[in-house]
């Protein structure tokens, strides 16, 4: 019996780059940028929902022009002195020149289909998405933002779980995010979910569960231990879409899968619902 | 011998204490004490050779367990059972007893002492039915005012495929967010491992206390080390950077209070142990038991809010 | 022609309710036109063939469904999905949605139109993860403040073996504790069965209404007759017996009123049956709308706790 | 697929008597009333638990002479006028007759080791334990009697379901006994129920389910849906110990089985933890 717990890991180290950087995993169509963007990065050929930026993601979604960001400059520390191969510093420098972002996700205010909300975006290109202080702490004042302005909160998701860079403070950062959405409750707002691929472990198992809605993306991994590490850990042999979101669909784990175009729809008639 | 730069942080966080209004008269005092007695333990920065001696024995296969540390503080223990819906998960005890004259609801979970109680158990590591298991004896905890405690030793929740099947992160979550709520007085101490999500379910309490040599983690040292060093063999040189021991939970604010064992360990006098686990959960719970209910709520709240450090 | 004994027994209840103070002002005017309303409408004591029309038309495959007055009453309907737990039960649908201007939510079983949906919807049979859904709806639903609705169409709660296993009984026992508890406005109606326990975990609401020709019953004929008559074949004397039909259920007090359907039953024109529940919901839940929470509770209680007959 | 809803009955036929009135069913061990009445009605043999009469549960459970019973008189009427092959009345007058019972539930205040508790104990021999106005009402009054009382409510459950006589009004004790134990909770006080065998359908699916405690005899048939109705219904296979408490406690239903003679002491102990 290993005693391994790799419940809640982040593996930042980044997938082999593809021969051509817009390449579908799927069936292997290449794409330029701005064909992609058009598409919001949804392969034309098979349907494969490629990465989206928080920004382009958020642009996606919102009335043009509605966006207002909150806390752009929030910066990890680093409490631990943390050091394994490099230096966590030098890992999150190195994260902010190559995504633009202090961390994985970004806040504000915008309108969907004309009605104020607030969002709360993560970006897996910031070190697999991981959930450190800067993204507890941000998720967080969406909350309250959101419960100041007596708007709902939609949150997009998508991280390897935990930074264990910070340590236990990482771990913190669940306890800290269920606070601050039991406090959205308090205001009588609500939480709106959608799961982009992946969402797993630390940040499954806090914040992104708690929606009013849950929704997700297709073929999304939403699972709080991989599959990788359960058939490590367990050598059970896994059921075929393990831990996709169709799987969690069956299971009564989300309200529902939405292709993406059908994402910005669907939050507009759900703002109107909690209006 | 100059003081340690650990020993000056938790100066400085003494310090600021006594000039936080917020946190009221009582818990206040309470916390200043407790620190000015850890302090007064704590001498050294832990080195490496520390943290992973506090590894071993929070690992320690003769440890007191969960039900070891209820057998000798609780009076009139009475373990309930299931989730209420479609299982009993062997690796969440769960109960209702008397601390003293109180009545207290118990959840932690259980790890085994043989192999068939091990493999009964899953070595500690609950599915979502024992989350849920804990979840529904908050709700009568919570309706009777009896105080909660969990006690934490897991390795981490079950990673295995009906544990996703029946939704394992909604139900670390969902536990975290029904403990958000409650309005009784809710003690949590880790008494092993304190393994990542699978700990932190049950851990999002009024005061979170550790025992001497348990250690409280986001991941195990094995883990971080198969990761980020590529390297499970590395787990040494892992726990020295994560630091998952007691005191430095409590120099970064993760956790109220250090709990003493006896010199070498719990495992060495289970008898001991428990006497010191039982004199400070008795402590914590006398000093919120007249907190009102929302009062609770409000400042476990602002507590796990203030967590982490950013600029 | 001389009133019947129904008619004298519902002007009994109606000269009974005029001294009803508990029910206070609102409440009491409402019920009072609606018996108002009803007994302009029933002349009659319905007859044994009388009530096995409505048996028939109850389960009449082309009646509406619950998604079908969904559709016809809601605007911006997003339907929720699965238990957060362990499954997604296709018999019972829940979800939100405006009436009017106001958000509700909604919970009902759903039965199928073909055999496949059929097979999948169980025949609106819910297993324990239906009610479960409902429950983790109702949530919500008393978090923000919308009111309740609940279309009741069920031949009963699904009688398998893993249905047992997933806690049948203590599934309906707690979704009706949850609805005892809720703060908000909760309306039910019978559209079509209301059979037994499967009826009744989504019935406890502050309106219980049925449709002219739904049948709301503790068994149904068939299993009545095959039980005491020991002839499956003595339905319709069975349901002569046991009065399953709307008349009767509010002559009992059971039922707060009778939503009128088309001339022929909701299955003959499906626009004017959604349009006629439509009408009551919506007066239904505007009679409860300004209700505080805590009164709402107490009433709804209390209405529930006088239903019997004992001497 | 049948359309028979049986889920919610009572088959009020008792089983064809065994020749010797005392005969174990398990083991065929015949015994003399005092004998099984010492015994608490346990088989000395093969540790089967006989089904217990109200009065008989009752004074295993109490401090000796502290019971005293309330609304003993409370009689059903006959709402719907129901007839079958015999008239309800004519059933009730039997059963009354049979049992010095005027309805299936006993209910009144009581001690045990020496804590006042309030007691609501079933008696399966009144037409099969079936719940209906009487049932419901008694079942009220005594959560209403322990609330006043400040002290716990002990209920023994054995019902075959709600009482289809009736009619719907029996299945109004459902939700009607759910909001008396609600109300219950709302005066801070606990409920501790013990399953008798059986305890099933209605009485199931209503307070029998929402004690703080479910505890449970061995053996005792647990089900909403009893085995033939399942099995003539679904075709299904039933495994061995379907629907037994032994299943319920694996399934996470039930608390603890308890052989009969540990009950009072477990009661004791309860009532010391929610005193
Ligand atoms: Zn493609
Ligand atoms: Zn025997």
């Amino acid at each position: 019996m290993s005693k391994i717990d790799v419940s809640i890991e982040t593996d930042d180290k980044p997938a082999p780059p593809p021969k051509h950087p817009n390449t579908c995993p799927e069936c292997h169509s290449h794409y330029r940028d701005d064909e992609l963007e058009r598409a919001q990065w949804v392969c034309a050929q098979c349907g494969h929902h490629f990465p989206m930026r928080a920004h382009a993601r958020i642009t996606s979604l919102v009335d043009e022009g509605s966006f207002y960001e909150e806390s752009a400059d929030l910066h990890s520390e680093d409490p631990l002195g943390f050091f394994d191969l490099r230096p966590y510093t030098e890992r999150l420098a190195e994260a902010e020149m190559s995504t633009g972002l202090a961390d994985a996700i970004v806040i504000g205010q915008g309108a969907i289909e004309g009605r104020g909300c607030e969002l709360a975006v993560m970006d897996f290109a910031f070190m697999g998405g991981s959930m450190g202080s800067v993204v507890g702490e941000k998720f967080s004042r969406a909350c309250d933002s959101a419960a100041e302005r007596g708007v709902p909160l939609i949150t997009v998701t998508s991280s390897g779980g935990a930074r264990m860079q910070e340590g236990i403070l990482s771990l913190m950062q669940l306890p800290k995010t269920v606070c601050a959405v039991e406090d959205l409750h308090d205001a009588g707002q609500a939480m709106i979910v959608v799961m982009a691929h992946p969402t797993t472990a630390g940040v499954l198992a806090s914040f992104a569960s708690l929606g009013d809605v849950l929704l997700a993306e297709p073929g999304a991994l939403i699972a709080f231990t991989g599959p990788r590490v359960v058939e490590q850990t367990t050598r059970e042999k896994l059921p075929e879409d393990f831990g996709l979101a169709e799987q969690n669909l069956r299971f009564g784990h989300l309200d529902a899968i939405l292709e993406r175009p059908q994402i910005r729809p669907t939050l507009g008639r759900l703002l109107r619902v909690f209006g | 011998m100059a003081p340690s730069e650990h020993e000056l942080r938790l100066r400085e966080r003494l310090s600021r204490l006594r000039n936080v209004p917020l946190l009221g008269g009582a818990r206040l005092s309470g916390e200043l004490e407790r620190l000015q007695r850890q302090l007064d333990r704590i001498q050294q920065e832990p080195t490496s050779d520390d943290i992973w001696r506090s590894v071993e024995l929070a690992r320690h296969p003769e440890r007191p367990y969960t039900l070891d540390y209820v057998g000798a503080l609780l009076d009139d223990w009475f373990e309930l059972h299931g989730d209420r819906g479609d299982g009993d998960d062997g690796a969440m005890v769960a109960g209702l007893g008397k601390l003293g004259d109180r009545t207290v609801a118990l959840v932690g979970q259980q790890k085994g002492r043989d192999i068939q109680e091990r493999t009964r158990r899953q070595f500690g590591m609950p599915y979502p039915e024992g989350y849920r298991k804990a979840m529904r004896v908050f709700e009568p905890a919570g309706r009777h005012g009896f105080p909660v405690i969990s006690l934490v030793d897991t390795p981490g929740a079950y990673p295995g495929v009906a544990a996703e099947q029946h939704g394992q992160g909604g139900a670390i979550a969902t536990s975290q967010l029904v403990m958000a709520r409650l309005a009784v007085p809710t003690v949590a101490c880790v008494i092993g491992e304190g393994g990542s999500g699978g700990a932190i379910a049950i851990a999002l309490a009024d005061r979170v206390l550790m025992q001497e040599n348990a250690i409280y983690s986001v991941i195990s040292p094995e883990g971080c080390a198969a990761i980020l060093w590529r390297d499970a063999g590395e787990a040494k040189k892992a726990a020295a950077a994560f630091k998952p021991d007691a005191a430095h939970c409590l120099e970064l604010g993760v956790i109220d209070g250090i709990v003493p064992e006896p010199a070498g360990g719990a495992h060495t006098d289970h008898v001991e142990a428990a006497r010191l686990l039982g004199d400070s959960l008795r402590e914590a719970i006398e000093e919120l038991a007249d907190v009102p209910g929302d009062e609770l709520r409000r400042r476990r709240r602002a507590k796990f809010r203030s967590l982490g450090v950013y600029a």
